[in-house]
């Protein structure tokens, strides 16, 4: 490789260093004239091909930035494992049972208004997807589950989902007050077992 | 040697008396290994001097300083076996320890800053795009939670059909009667749940075991039978009431 | 020149946009462990000696900054390094070449008392930081130099600090009391605590 000269080694810095791209005209206020800018930058962009930092021009202006493959390195991505909120569950449970839904039938359904971010969240988890629009006025968006949701939830296909049957059958319809008892009674148990 | 009035610098640029003695010391223009110190005490008492006939305020470390280098000069000057502990020899030796010590610093600060310095020499990149750290959230739900949820929709959204119950009971009249006959027949003290019909589980157990006992207080009330209780959660025990005569005449 | 892989691609466009040096073991949380970094992280050095830009390891981590020959070209007026004082520069000096020390040390070596704000500068600039207490009398605070004192000054580690092996063979890093022990000066010990 040729030795680097002065007048190249101060472009190079002075694009380094630079907090936007730069054109000939501002490079020139930098380093002045004692050089040919022009195949001086080809030199350096020659340079930096096949690099992890590259030189390149737009629009007249030169900058150096990281190679486009290797974008995936620069974004270090961590899981992080979250609960579900009870309205995202909810919501994901209507849909679940009702889909298509629009935003308004799944509100009618819950008896609560559903936030913004609560349908976002089950689409960043890419259990929902929109599924197209009800052919009604104001044309809204409805809603439906995706392959994900079923494999995620170990569902061969929403058929699988219990119904309204099975669900009073293992009490998960029961009114709240009945509930209630049966939580009442069950913490006075544990209470005594504590005591004795 | 230079005239001590060289320095006319004013006292506000040393830094203490040895920063003073060190500047006056590098004016011998030796090494600080080679430096005379009684020179130097001279030195030092003749700038304090002329600071005084200049009417100087002098702080009161550099006059402390001035009274131990004159105190030191004329240790120096003491014959030999007059000398006190420590000797004028090591106390010398430690002033020039100390400059030499101060100089080595005062030196390497310079060289110090004047390396290559980020920002000033070297520099970095001015606005660097940065990593990134991207929180991918993982989803934990499980069926249950999906079906547990709706369930409970369901049970909040319905239009609830109020239905009453029908609960076993035994009425507080029955138990009344129960217990007034059978407390008859025991002589001795009964534990309250053998008063209680028997082959009874569940809501209809609870029920008698709860009207029975108030049961039982209203006819202690009526003073057909006695109560027992040897403390809180102990076995309640009843009897048919025994007259007695001193209760007779307390009434 | 052999062609740059991947690997090394990876570790030049990490270090190019991190927003401050890394270690080996925040490199690898980017780039993995497909290569053999210390030895990439060489071979780029060499790479980059003699450009505009070099890259450097400052105490144990490595960045990209610009040839220190260059600085006349991309020093611009604004940028004025504010003067340290000179008691804050032999504060520095001192916490430096004989760190961890106290604050009383430091007053030894200075013959004066350590103004209040000397050490708040240190600090303020990110050179100095407290590092625990000594176990004497008094547990007084101890400072040494911090990581960012290293990269400020162009330091790889403590024993970079121009001279420090002569000063150390000459003994003057050390305490008086101990240079004159070794100096076989007679009837000393007894007579420390004269010492101020």
């Amino acid at each position: 490789m040729e030795e680097p000269d002065d007048f190249l080694r101060a472009v190079e810095a002075v694009l380094f260093v630079s907090e936007q791209p730069l054109t000939l005209t501002e490079l020139k206020l930098h380093v002045g004239e004692a050089g040919d800018l022009p195949s001086v930058l080809a030199t350096l962009s020659d340079h930096y091909a096949g690099r992890g930092i590259n030189l390149v021009e737009r629009g007249g202006r030169w900058h150096f930035e990281t190679a486009a493959d290797l974008a995936h390195i620069l974004r270090r991505e961590k899981d992080e494992t979250r609960k579900l909120s009870r309205a995202a569950m909810e919501t994901l449970a209507i849909i679940a049972y009702h889909e298509p839904v629009s935003r308004a039938e799944i509100e009618a359904i819950r008896g609560v208004q559903v936030a913004k971010g609560t349908l976002d969240v089950l689409m960043e988890a890419g259990w929902v997807r929109p599924a197209g629009r009800r052919e009604v006025p104001g044309r809204p968006l409805i809603y439906a589950t995706t392959l994900e949701f079923l494999s995620h939830f170990g569902l061969s296909s929403r058929r699988d989902l219990p119904g309204i049957d099975d669900l009073r059958a293992a009490g998960l319809l029961d009114p709240v007050d009945l509930a209630l008892e049966g939580l009442g009674a069950q913490s006075v148990v544990e209470n005594d077992e504590e005591e004795a | 040697m230079p005239r001590p009035e060289t320095l006319t610098v004013s006292f506000e640029s040393w830094e203490g008396p040895l920063d003073l003695l060190l500047a006056l010391a590098r004016t011998q223009k030796v090494d600080l290994r080679e430096i005379s110190i009684l020179a130097l005490v001279e030195q030092y008492l003749a700038y304090i001097e002329g600071a005084r006939k200049l009417k100087l305020e002098l702080a009161a470390d550099y006059l402390v300083m001035a009274a131990w280098l004159a105190y030191l000069k004329s240790a120096l000057l003491l014959p030999r076996e007059a000398q006190p502990e420590p000797s004028p020899e090591e106390l010398a030796l430690r002033l020039q320890l100390r400059l030499q010590r101060l100089q080595a610093m005062r030196e390497a600060g310079a060289r110090l800053m004047a390396r290559d310095r980020i920002g000033r020499d070297v520099f970095v990149r001015e606005k660097p795009e940065g990593l990134r750290l991207v929180r991918k959230a993982k989803w934990a739900a499980s069926l249950f939670d999906l079906i547990q949820s709706y369930g409970q929709i369901r049970a909040r959204t319905q239009p609830v059909v109020h239905m009453v119950a029908v609960r076993p009971v035994m009425t507080l009249d029955e138990a009344i009667q129960r217990v007034g006959t059978l407390v008859g027949a025991a002589i001795d003290w009964t534990a309250l749940e053998a008063f209680l019909p028997t082959g009874q589980d569940g809501p209809m157990a609870r029920s008698a075991l709860a009207s029975s006992f108030v049961a039982a207080l209203e006819l202690a009330r009526q003073g057909r039978l006695e109560i027992q209780q040897e403390g809180i959660f102990e076995p309640i025990f009843l009897r048919a009431a025994v007259p007695e005569p001193s209760a007779g005449r307390l009434l």
